[in-house]
């Protein structure tokens, strides 16, 4: 509780010492700011989780390590961002605010208790996140990204609003236990059509919010058109919480009515899996198909949720772990080829394996990780969830998620060759001290979680 | 003293050798190698030969997952380790004359990195384990390949690499549903061999499987990455590849594939014993055809893998045993050949078999060498490949004695095409390129006699190899058919 | 607090809508019927005082009424957050006091942000 | 509730209905005697006595002048705004208590159109509205004074409403009710919410001011900048509506603030005059005192209007933004602290 | 007449729900087919409310005050996106320097 609290005042203080014109102090004091909140997240690790706030919030052990995966990559990417928004525009404070606002929803979302507060969690995330979409002001893709993803958000939150309402409808409270108990009354045995088109209506809003075919067809162009450090919060911080918030939800009131919701949601995962791999098979840009790429590991991680058991919380956190630390390094290494060649194509990192090879390193463990090569951290995820999902024998669903796997391998390979086997004349890039400590900070955490994982797999 | 010890210390020379960047990285390179070597020598004079597992290592990996570092040395895999640790050091050798760019110690570092998965390969005891060295060893291969390779590298190893990794995602699969279905929820790979499971269930294990391992050896029709990928991979890879990657292949079907599938492999060898005996009479007849002598020697290579194949999944205590010795065998010979190649080529240039001839007038040594090993690979008597070929044909002749005589052709016809290729090298007359070709001296003159005397040793005396895997073997064949009564055509088997 | 009103409370208001729509729109017509047409193409412009009647009026204006328009939208709504507050004060004592201060206290901060940021300076 | 009571809701609507256009005619009157008088001129005197029927003839006028609706103007939006307008205005009076039940032997008369318990809301409601008219209609003129006028009208009224609405918060803490009905009971005699919120009162009334478009806050057809304002275009009936809903507006404004501050149809010693006049006459003398009390109110506007010189529009927003919210979150604070103490130690 | 008081006076709740359903279907209907930005946003909004009316109705029908409660929520939600909207529709006006919704065209998927 302690973070969320300290994560909700931080940012105003940001605001105020941006009103102040203490632009120095802003970087340092928005990371120890959150280094702090996560020690307190994780000073509370073996306090007994009750419900609080009248049973709005429950910080439990999911809602602690989930806080404390988000807290840490965005410490990452912020560490990513100096000077970088002072390229974009005088508002410096204005966007680390935004971003840690977009935090503090994020840990109501991976903490609530009740509906209200999952809905208030979302929306606090999403709001910041259509403003940051849109801050490079002058630039049109950026703006369109804005508009798109803010139009295509309501729009997902109307689908989420009526869920819960329907749900509400039927339960008479939003109250996580309240609607489990409801649950278990109305097996599929004495099935209620309001409190299930509910459960449909929100599966098909919390789709929308971690793009899940098909429902992701804002996300690609929202992904190229933001600020490439946006996109990396987007798709890391924000996805990550998507998901421990559909988990949550699933796994605490809907478990005993499973086979209502699992065809459904075992169409959509395979669907995402399908459309997100092979349309990023044909990208040219490099963070169009990580925005691609994206998709596809949100159909990974649904198997958590479609093979539902004690260890899917477990296996989301693996995962998004794994993906969001390789997602980071992708884009901090796409932030300076960005910077140096103006374009994000797969061109644009031939010979970097030469001009600089730590980073062509670290970016290769990134895309292995990614790809799910054992000894990366990716191979953990993968593995998990196949292991969720074969204990609940869909063979065929693993079938395709193999096949999947397989057509990842193409284009994730295809900057690994660019790097290293195709050469271009190209000079040295400079790498800003905080990138290399995030990079190499990326890479250890990526090999360390996929060598000797048994230190945060079962931490839930 | 554990296998730990064998896995671990190219490890660390690997990762020493990514710091040492002048000249002397080859040295460190080899001197690591040769100290494996040794330590291998030890654990195997140190090996009793029962069906016992030795020198076992047993540390907790990720527990709350059943996942166990478990790895040790029996019957099945000390003829590959002493393969792997007996191939590395020759391999470095036939580097040294070798100008690998700048980052030579990236090129050491992942060979040994290499050799290291492929250690862990061999003597894992826990599916997860053996799993992830499984593909350990394919990254370094692949940036070997890719690094150092030839012109349409790029294109090649990515297909190699896709394929090889898409049949290792169907094995992976296959084990994750071994894991759920173990009442104990481990990966220990004795665990997993009592478990009982449905046959449609075996039935889908083994062709998961089968995937992984058909591609790795390849077997027709997996195969068409590999001439390709031979051709454009630098020879030091090729020999990685040709001599110890493909015999992770083999290996896991005498390891993995049948054991945990003794009901479905009795369903359905009969179709991977045809596919291995199709495969050895296709790619011979292809070697025929080829004029790229480093293509022709891939051809040969599937060619005899897929008798050591048949021979496997006849499943009986000849073919296995056969398997194993040939193991070694085909890892010798096909080193040689490539390292005859390699020298061709970096010499004159050219692997085109029409532009050849004549080298043996002026070139006493390597003539002999080369002449020794494409014998040891027609499998003449007294040379390894000879008992190896033997017990392979006639295990595959107590399956089905018409199949036997299909895949016997294969001597005949690579003792043909090997000939011919020998012919068209070495005799004849001298042309304008081939005059010019000098003969071997110093690091290739050691390679070429390490080999030689090998193929002759092994030839003459192959024993003490196959007293090694005897008793683990035959422990191993009773224990799947225990679950299945004896395979196929039982009544073929004649009395002894 | 009181009984719920139900819906038969509402009907009157309906009543006096439709009361005054009725006035409305009847006066509506009566004007069009009773008034004289004479309609000429100079009465028919725009006024621009007097002089020729330059462009469409429907251009772009002052960012500053889409700021207040924007401000009013969220400070209106956060006002609304009082309302139950307000009216259930006393029951929820001093814990419902000291909770809608801090409501509010975040409120200030971000008015006096916002006044800070000369958003509300027409100048 | 029967068909009989909605009959006579019905009625009662029609009356009041009456009454406020009557009123609200009577005021245009009223402020050109009140501005001769101010000024001293005589103001209108040629129809009827003293100009008595003055009113009547304008409402003529109105009726038989010419309709132009410009032909560059959006026409449906041109002609809904000021319907939209005056509908808004007529329908606020819904709500407000106009006096005590009338017991006339079985049958019981609430003059009261109808209580529902969210009575503020809904003032607030209708007043928000109110912009609505004036925003369409200076819309659809298309014309630039009137585009700039209703837009000045929309941020002017938007602005003022938050703090209108902050006010209102003080004195509900005092009351704890939304029904303007148990807020008039509750001022029974002369326990007038003036007196416990006086700040308040005087911040409802500035406020009011401002959304009523009143002077010094009519800057939305300031006629020295804006030629009309948003009614620069409209002629006929349609202007008509436009300045009678300003009226009506003014008129419920002033019912709204005597009912909820100054006690309503409330006044010292009512029981007593009840008592001795009976239960039909008792609530019309209260329902009179509350008509005096309007009439008060709409003095008050006239006399300010033409006493006050208008604002500048910044100084206009610098008032509304800067000094009344944060006067008004200062005036919730005290209320809330003195009322949570004084229940605490004095009661 | 006394049926339509008691229809008033106790409206079915399947009313409600079918009432909300359509306008929620509008809305959906709305964000769908049209091109204008604004127009796409207002049928947003449309949903939004509609599952506001159904929010208060549950609420009074089970006598519940948690979903009006929820209903506060929205509307704050609502005004958030308002806020943001209006600021994102008006950035884009000015890099195109034109009030011409048709600029927004180009946005439909």
């Amino acid at each position: 509780m302690n973070t969320l609290i300290l994560i909700s005042v931080l940012p105003i203080l940001l605001l105020y010492l941006g009103l102040y014109k203490a632009k120095n102090a802003l970087l340092p004091i928005t990371i120890t700011g959150l280094l702090v909140a996560l020690g307190l997240g994780i000073a509370q690790w073996n306090a007994v989780a009750e419900p609080i706030y009248s049973g709005m919030m429950q910080f439990d052990r999911f809602a602690i390590a989930f806080s404390g995966v988000t807290i840490l990559s965005t410490v990452l990417i912020l560490m990513l961002s100096k000077d970088y928004f002072e390229r974009i525009s005088d508002h410096v404070a204005e966007y680390y605010a935004i971003i840690l606002f977009a935090l503090a929803g994020i840990i109501v979302m991976v903490s609530y208790h009740n509906l209200t507060m999952l809905f208030i969690g979302i929306e606090i995330m999403s709001v910041s996140l259509y403003i940051l979409a849109g801050i490079k002001k002058n630039d049109f893709a950026s703006n369109e990204a804005a508009l798109k993803y803010f139009l295509m958000g309501a729009f997902s939150t109307g689908f989420l609003l009526f869920g819960i309402t329907l749900i509400y409808g039927s339960v008479g409270s939003f109250d996580l236990d309240v609607i489990r108990d409801w649950a278990l009354t109305h097996t599929s045995k004495t099935p209620d059509a309001m409190f299930y088109t509910g459960i449909m209506l929100m599966i098909v809003g919390l789709c929308f919010k971690v793009g899940a075919a098909p429902f992701h067809f804002w996300t690609p162009d929202v992904y190229e058109g933001a600020p490439t450090l946006i996109t990396a919060f987007m798709s890391t911080v924000v996805k990550t919480a998507g998901f421990a918030a559909f988990l949550r939800l699933f796994s605490v009131c809907f478990t005993s009515i499973s086979e209502v919701w699992v065809p459904t949601l075992m169409a959509i995962t395979i669907l995402t899996l399908c459309v997100g791999n092979i349309t990023a098979l044909y990208q040219h840009s490099f963070k169009r198909m990580l925005a691609f790429s994206s998709i596809s590991h949100a159909g990974y991680m649904l198997f958590a949720i479609v093979a539902l058991g004690a260890n899917s919380g477990n296996s989301v956190f693996v995962y998004a772990i794994a993906y969001s630390v390789a997602s980071i390094i992708a884009f901090a290494v796409l932030i300076l080829v960005q910077q140096q060649s103006g374009n994000d194509n797969f061109e644009s990192f031939n010979g970097l394996g030469k001009s600089n090879p730590f980073l062509a390193l670290v970016l290769t463990i990134a895309m292995l990780s990614l790809a799910g090569i054992p000894l990366t951290a990716g191979f953990m995820g993968k593995f998990l969830m196949f292991s969720g999902a074969m204990a609940k024998m869909q063979i065929w669903m693993i079938l395709i998620a193999v096949v999947n796997a397989i057509i990842s391998i193409f284009y994730y390979f295809r900057v690994i060759v660019a790097m290293y086997f195709r050469s271009a004349e190209r000079t040295e890039l400079a790498i800003p001290g905080y990138f290399n400590v995030v990079l190499a900070l990326s890479a250890i955490i990526t090999l360390i979680v996929g060598i000797y994982p048994g230190f945060i797999s079962n931490l839930i | 003293m554990t296998v730990s010890l064998l896995i671990f210390l190219p490890l660390l020379a690997a990762l020493a050798l990514v710091f040492i960047k002048n000249e002397s990285a080859k040295y460190v390179a080899l001197f690591f190698a040769v100290a494996e070597l040794a330590l291998s020598a030890y654990f195997i004079t140190q090996y009793h030969p029962d069906a016992s597992v030795q020198f076992a290592v047993d540390q907790a990996w990720i527990p709350q997952f059943g996942i166990y570092f478990s790895a040790g040395l029996d019957g099945i895999n000390i003829i590959p380790v002493l393969l792997c640790t007996l191939m590395v050091p020759i391999i470095i050798l036939t580097t040294f004359k070798h100008e690998y760019n700048t980052n030579s110690n990236i090129f050491y570092a992942l060979i040994l990195f290499m050799q290291s998965g492929m250690l862990v390969v061999f003597t894992a005891l826990d599916a997860f384990l053996f799993y992830v060295g499984w593909e350990a060893a394919l990254i370094p291969i692949y940036f070997i390949s890719a690094l150092w390779g030839g012109e349409n590298r790029i294109k090649v190893t990515l297909k190699f690499f896709i394929y090889t990794f898409a049949g290792s995602l169907f094995m992976l699969a296959a084990i994750i549903y071994l894991y759920t279905q173990n009442p104990g929820k481990t990966f220990d790979i004795h665990e997993l061999y009592g478990l009982l499971l449905t046959p449609k269930a075996q039935g889908w294990i083994f062709w998961a499987f089968f995937l992984a391992f058909a591609i790795k050896m390849p077997i027709f029709p997996f195969h068409t990455w590999q001439p390709d990928t031979y051709t454009e991979s630098p020879s030091a890879g090729t020999m990685m590849l040709s001599g110890i990657m493909l015999k992770m292949g083999i290996f896991g079907v005498i390891r993995w594939l049948i054991p945990m599938a003794p009901q479905g492999f009795n369903e359905y060898y009969p179709y991977a014993i045809t596919l291995s005996v199709v495969g050895i009479v296709y790619a011979s007849i292809i070697a025929f055809r080829q004029k790229d002598g480093k293509r022709l020697v891939a051809y040969s290579s599937i060619a005899h893998v897929g008798l050591i194949a048949a021979a496997i999944f006849a499943w009986n205590v000849n073919g296995v045993q056969g398997a194993m010795i040939q193991m070694l065998n085909h890892a010798i010979n096909v080193v040689g050949l490539f390292f005859v190649w390699d020298i061709i080529s970096r010499k004159l240039n050219t692997r085109d078999l029409g532009q050849l001839g004549g080298i043996a007038k002026n070139s006493p040594w390597f003539a002999v060498s080369f002449l020794i090993i494409t014998l040891g690979t027609v499998a003449l008597p007294l040379t390894n490949g000879f008992i190896g070929e033997f017990l392979l044909l006639n295990g595959v002749y107590y399956y089905n004695i018409r199949l036997a005589v299909v895949a016997g052709t294969t001597i005949i016809l690579g003792g043909v095409y090997m000939l011919r290729m020998y012919k068209s090298v070495m005799q004849g007359p001298t042309n304008d390129l081939t005059i010019t070709f000098t003969d071997i001296t110093g690091s290739e003159r050691l390679v070429m006699v390490i080999i030689c005397a090998l193929i002759i040793v092994i030839g003459i005396y192959p024993q003490p190899i196959l007293h090694l895997s005897e008793a683990s073997v035959t422990n191993l064949i009773d224990l799947v058919n225990k679950k299945t009564g004896p395979i196929g055509a039982v009544s073929a088997i004649p009395a002894h | 607090m009181e009984a719920q009103s139900t819906a038969i409370n509402y009907l009157p208001i309906i009543i006096q809508m439709l009361v005054a729509a009725g006035f409305a729109v009847g006066t509506m017509f009566a004007t069009h019927y009773l008034g004289p047409k004479r309609q000429t193409k100079d009465k028919l412009t725009p006024f621009e005082s007097g002089v020729e009647v330059v462009g469409n009026a429907r251009t772009p204006i002052s960012i500053k009424y889409f700021l207040v328009a924007i401000l009013f939208v969220l400070f209106d709504v956060e006002v609304i957050f009082m309302y139950p507050w307000a009216v259930n004060f006393r029951e929820m004592g001093v814990k419902g006091l000291v909770e809608m201060f801090i409501f509010m206290a975040t409120l200030l901060l971000g008015f006096i942000y916002i006044l800070k940021k000369k958003a509300l300076d027409w100048d | 509730m029967g068909v009989s009571e909605l009959i006579i809701k019905a009625i009662l609507v029609v009356v009041i209905f009456a009454i406020s256009l009557v009123v609200a005619m009577y005021s245009t009157y009223a402020e050109r005697k009140i501005a001769a008088f101010l000024q001293d001129r005589v103001g209108p005197n040629r129809a009827g006595p003293w100009g008595l029927l003055q009113p009547l003839a304008d409402g003529g006028k109105m009726f038989m002048k010419e309709e132009i609706i410009p032909t560059r103007a959006s026409g449906f939006l041109f002609i809904v705004g000021p319907a939209l307008a005056i509908m808004t205005a007529c329908i606020g009076s819904a709500v407000i208590p106009w006096g005590q039940k009338i017991v006339a032997g079985n049958t019981v008369i609430d003059l009261q159109v109808t209580d529902i318990n969210v009575g503020i809301l809904y003032i607030f409601g209708v007043v928000s509205l109110g912009v609505y008219g004036i925003m369409i209609g200076g819309w659809a003129s298309n014309n630039k004074y009137s585009l700039l006028g209703a837009i000045r009208a929309a941020s002017q009224n938007i602005s003022y409403e938050i703090s209108m609405g902050l006010s209102i918060i003080a004195l509900l803490m005092v009351t704890g009710t939304l029904s303007l009905k148990e807020i008039a009971e509750q001022q029974h005699g002369w326990h007038w919410n003036v007196i416990y919120q006086p700040f308040g009162f005087l911040l409802f009334l500035v406020c009011a001011f401002a959304e009523t478009n009143r002077s010094p806050f009519d800057l939305p057809e300031c006629e020295t900048e804006l030629v009309g304002g948003y009614h620069t275009e409209y002629s006929s009936m349609k202007l008509g509506f436009y300045l009678f809903a300003e009226y009506i507006n003014m008129f419920i404004s002033s019912a709204v603030m005597a009912t909820l501050y100054w006690g309503g149809y409330n006044y010292p010693g009512m029981d007593w005059v009840t008592a001795h006049v009976g239960p039909v006459i008792g609530p019309l003398i209260g329902t009179a005192v509350l008509f005096a009390k309007i009439f008060l109110f709409i003095f008050f506007f006239m006399w300010v209007r033409w006493t006050i010189p208008r604002f500048r529009y910044d100084q206009l927003m610098d008032l509304g933004w800067k000094a009344l919210i944060p006067l008004a979150i200062t005036n919730i604070v005290i209320t809330g602290a003195w009322i949570t103490i004084y229940d605490k130690f004095f009661k | 007449m006394e049926s339509f008081f008691n229809t008033v006076k106790y409206v079915p709740l399947n009313h409600y729900i079918i009432l909300s359903s359509i306008l929620f279907c509008i809305g959906v209907i709305g964000v769908l087919t049209r091109r204008n930005a604004i127009v796409i946003f207002m049928s947003v909004e449309l949903m939004l409310n509609a599952v506001n009316l159904l929010l208060t109705v549950f609420s009074v029908y089970r006598n519940d005050a948690a979903g009006q409660v929820f209903v506060f929520f929205i509307m704050a939600l609502a005004a958030a996106e308002v806020a943001i909207g209006l600021a994102i529709i008006v950035m884009i006006y000015r890099n195109t320097s034109s009030i011409d919704t048709n600029v927004l065209n180009k946005l439909k998927w």
